[in-house]
């Protein structure tokens, strides 16, 4: 196979559509914010995003503007509080986003039945809660064994899913540890994927270790080598979760012009990763370097 | 003597208390992380933290501000998908005890985190469920820790996220029986005033004061005409070393306690 | 938690009881051989055997008169040929041996309903095959979305789930790499899980790459210390498939006389698996010993 | 000058031949798993190799005698859950060729490895489905590989393990369709004697004819009157690299080729 490795704003262009639906996926690990920028920089329209915990990536893009929809199942910042842009267009009278809602589960549960081509997934969730009026795509249905019923989701299937990675060989065979949220899944279930990773390995980095491969090059469309492209995520072993910014966020996104202004110094006027890095600065870079916690070496044997 | 301490404070003391004895607990975002992570250095230390982010047996070197921390997965016991997490040990039935925090609450543990106002034009649009209806659903039990308040102790939440003691014990008993469900619902409220667990009728009912709270503003934080023990204790105060732990260890930056 | 190391023939005896349902699972890697010369010693009865290739092993156990019943995908001795005391049970006009079959992602389904505590596991297998008809347990489902039907299969739910395994700390925290089958799955489906490992380690080589984690102590019930358990399956990194032992089995399967010949010799006359170890052999041992392939070293990072 | 060689090189060879420029490969056990193994050698060096057993993207040093030998682990792309192979791999869409044996076909291409005779009371027990009838059902196509006789290529198999072409193409067409199936069922069927593709009506037809095989004896070896090319093709003979691979590295104890 022949390298699929690209630049982000290659990447974006060319994979996500006006209108499509995008899952930018990261249970609080390795979210790709620089993803999410990049839309943002290229003016994208009409996107449903997909995720379980919008977070403050989701929060900049609808202040952009990009997105039409959520489809998710925790909507806010994660020990903090609300998300401010989305409250902005989803509180009174005239909601101006329209919220697809489901739990935690039920999202997870979704992008497995979308992996496996599963007209449905049935799981023990729901019952005795307003949540199935709330969404009519959450249906009962009841067991062929004469058990009872329980309610099912139906799949999703993104457009685009972009991933976060640790390491990727060129042709997109990619490696995580730490949380792995439902990145796998989301993956498998898009129609395109996008891998953004803080290093490039060879491919011999990938097979020496093949139970740690996530996600094959097999389902991947674009590389893109983009490093702290995570922050204010974080990476297991790289960086650290920025928990300041994400305190930080709250005042600004409380209020639609210091978001603007925030989406216009950080975002529009930056051209890429690199330069919101470098914008960062080496202080806050290195604040967010983790010790040394080395997983040990197992050995898979050579047979011949 | 015992240092003064704020009501936050006593409130996640409490709560971390209740966990004494308890093998598994699955831990929401919020104040029961806090809570937990201190029962955990306190009356708890062999209880094994379940995070949804999908961790099983995380021994957290720092309160994680998020439950999808860092902290959390160095030198757990077991990272998982999260669909492992949410399908084997939690809908699978291992989970003792599931800690939520909750925006309103009725007096049978019904809780509500999705929206004050209409689903669809909404006052105030919250978080929604996150894990939070698994976790009433298929923890063998449910803790709440929240502060009371007349918009959150209500006398009919505005959406139902997860299921408690529906309408009553006897309802919820026989739902649970024919639906499978595994879990026996809500069985403690912990909140900035006191106490409460359920009685037999399966709703709320304030066991324990804490030091400094009076009946009079229970009644004034609450929906309902409230239930109460004939004689209700008084929750002992914290601890210097559960301060301390507080203090310098979990929250020195007053995130949960300001 | 307190240490759960127990000797196999304390695990069987405590843990495994007549009429129970026992997987000993386990994808042509790591199959606990050991526990299953145990069974045969301890000379249980009426057991259901679950397990999606019966393999040699559950060939031996029905020739030991151990099993009445058998749950499966695929019945042979893979490469080889048949099984032959399990074709002397199940052929001609008075089968003694009750047959429930699935196709291996039925049985996987199957495991993966169980231990996720639902009624029923949706797939798109079965469809104009004759498997619905010959087990009425495959069942149909209709999708609650108007989009067709699909088949489902019941959860399966073993009294009891071996697993053999690469290592475990004492209190039963179980790591593998290289083949995974459905060894997980089938673990937290069970009531009872008996550990079966090349080498105890400390809690630290666990917590040190928790993502290797299949099972954790919560869900097993013994942890037996048994190097080279799974002869002649094998163990990926410690010893070779020992596809010499499978060839050879066919012309001894073929025979009743030959079979109890063997099982008298191998297992009923031997105390235990290090006995058996004895016998086999240092020459036959070492030849198994594959060359070393290290997996590499990742970072967990500390953060405090 | 070609060396002498078996009917049973001559078919794994064709068989390996017939994979030229697939992408993804599903291996099944025995004699699809020698000709996959020499296709990666010889024509599609690029091939991915799936194993039922978990794996993504094998690189077999050796031949392995199972498909869930160690030597198709170590160097892989990826090592999976059967869960996640099965799910999100092969019913996924993800398999370009599923590559199967069999005990008994029938003309449109359905498939028996389960019993011959009766299901309750059968003369043989076979192995059964395996992750056959998946396979059959959600890979793109189905090749098949399995020697002709008599009772092998039957008018009507005794068990449906894995469907094929159904009644034949229009009927398969429309319940693929219906169903949702993503696979478009068998396209090749090589045998001993020689290759067999599916005409219009889903049927098969013999293409070409292995040096040395003659339309007698593959009339003799069928269970039905066969189609056949107006001027079937003679498959190249197995070249000196081909028996090589096979004799020196691939079979040296001539297991897949007695």
């Amino acid at each position: 196979m022949s390298s699929k490795v690209a630049s982000m704003r290659d990447a974006i262009a060319d994979l996500v559509r006006d209108g499509d639906t995008v899952a930018i996926e990261g249970f609080t690990h390795l979210i790709s914010f620089a993803a999410g920028h990049e839309i943002i920089r290229q003016r994208k329209r009409d996107l449903t995003l997909a995720r379980l915990t919008p977070d403050v990536v989701y929060d900049q893009m609808v202040a952009a503007g990009v997105a039409r929809k959520l489809i998710f199942s925790w909507l806010g910042n994660p020990g903090v509080g609300g998300l401010g842009a989305i409250r902005r267009v989803t509180e009174g009278p005239l909601p101006a986003l329209e919220l697809e809602e489901y739990s935690h589960f039920g999202m997870v549960a979704r992008y497995t039945a979308g992996a496996a081509n599963l007209p449905f997934f049935p799981i023990r969730s729901y019952f005795e809660t307003d949540l199935p009026s709330a969404n009519p795509l959450i249906r009962p249905v009841e067991s062929p064994y004469g058990d009872g019923v329980v309610y099912a989701v139906p799949p999703l299937k993104p457009d685009v899913t972009v991933v976060h990675a640790q390491r990727a060989s060129a042709v997109g065979d990619t490696q995580v540890w730490g949380l792995l949220g439902c990145q796998k899944e989301a993956a498998f279930a898009a129609d395109r994927v996008i891998v953004v990773v803080e290093e490039l390995v060879a491919d011999e980095v990938v097979r020496a270790d093949p139970n740690r491969t996530i996600i094959p090059g097999l389902i991947v469309d674009a590389v893109v080598v983009e490093p702290w492209g995570a922050h204010p995520s974080y990476v297991q072993g790289a960086y650290d979760r920025d928990n300041r910014f994400y305190l930080d966020w709250d005042p600004i996104s409380r209020s639609a012009e210091a978001t603007e202004a925030w989406l216009r110094e950080w975002v529009r006027e930056l051209d890429d990763r690199a330069a919101y890095v470098e914008k960062l600065g080496p202080e806050r870079v290195s604040s967010l370097r983790p010790g040394r916690a080395p997983s040990g070496v197992v050995d898979y044997g050579v047979y011949r | 003597m015992t240092a003064a301490f704020s009501e936050s404070e006593m409130m996640i003391v409490a709560a971390a208390r209740e966990l004494a004895g308890q093998r598994v607990c699955f831990v929401g975002v919020g104040l029961p992380n806090i809570a937990v992570n201190l029962a955990k250095r306190t009356v708890s230390p062999e209880m094994e933290l379940v995070y949804e982010a999908g961790v099983f047996g995380a021994r957290p070197a720092r309160l994680p501000l998020s439950i999808g921390d860092p902290t959390i997965v160095t030198g757990a016991t077991a990272v998982t998908s999260m669909f492992e997490l949410f399908a084997f040990y939690l809908q699978g039935g291992l989970i003792d005890v599931g800690f939520l925090g909750a925006a309103q609450i009725d007096r049978f543990g019904n809780i509500n985190t999705t929206v004050i106002g209409e689903y669809a034009t909404p006052r105030t649009r919250l978080p929604g469920s996150g894990g939070a209806c698994e976790i009433a659903i298929n923890a063998r039990q449910v803790f709440v820790i929240m502060r009371q308040s007349a918009r959150s102790f209500v006398e009919r939440i505005d959406f139902r996220t997860s299921p408690g003691n529906l309408g009553g014990a006897e309802n919820a008993a026989r739902i649970r029986r024919e639906q499978g469900w595994l879990g026996r619902g809500p069985s403690v409220v912990v909140t900035d005033l006191g106490i409460w667990h359920f009685d037999e009728a399966g709703e709320m009912r304030l066991d324990s004061l804490h030091p400094g709270a009076t009946v009079e503003r229970v009644r004034e934080t609450i929906g309902w005409e409230p239930k109460m023990a004939p004689d209700p204790a008084t929750t002992p105060a914290p601890t210097d070393e559960e301060l301390r732990l507080i203090r310098v260890e979990l929250d020195p930056e007053g995130t949960y306690t300001a």
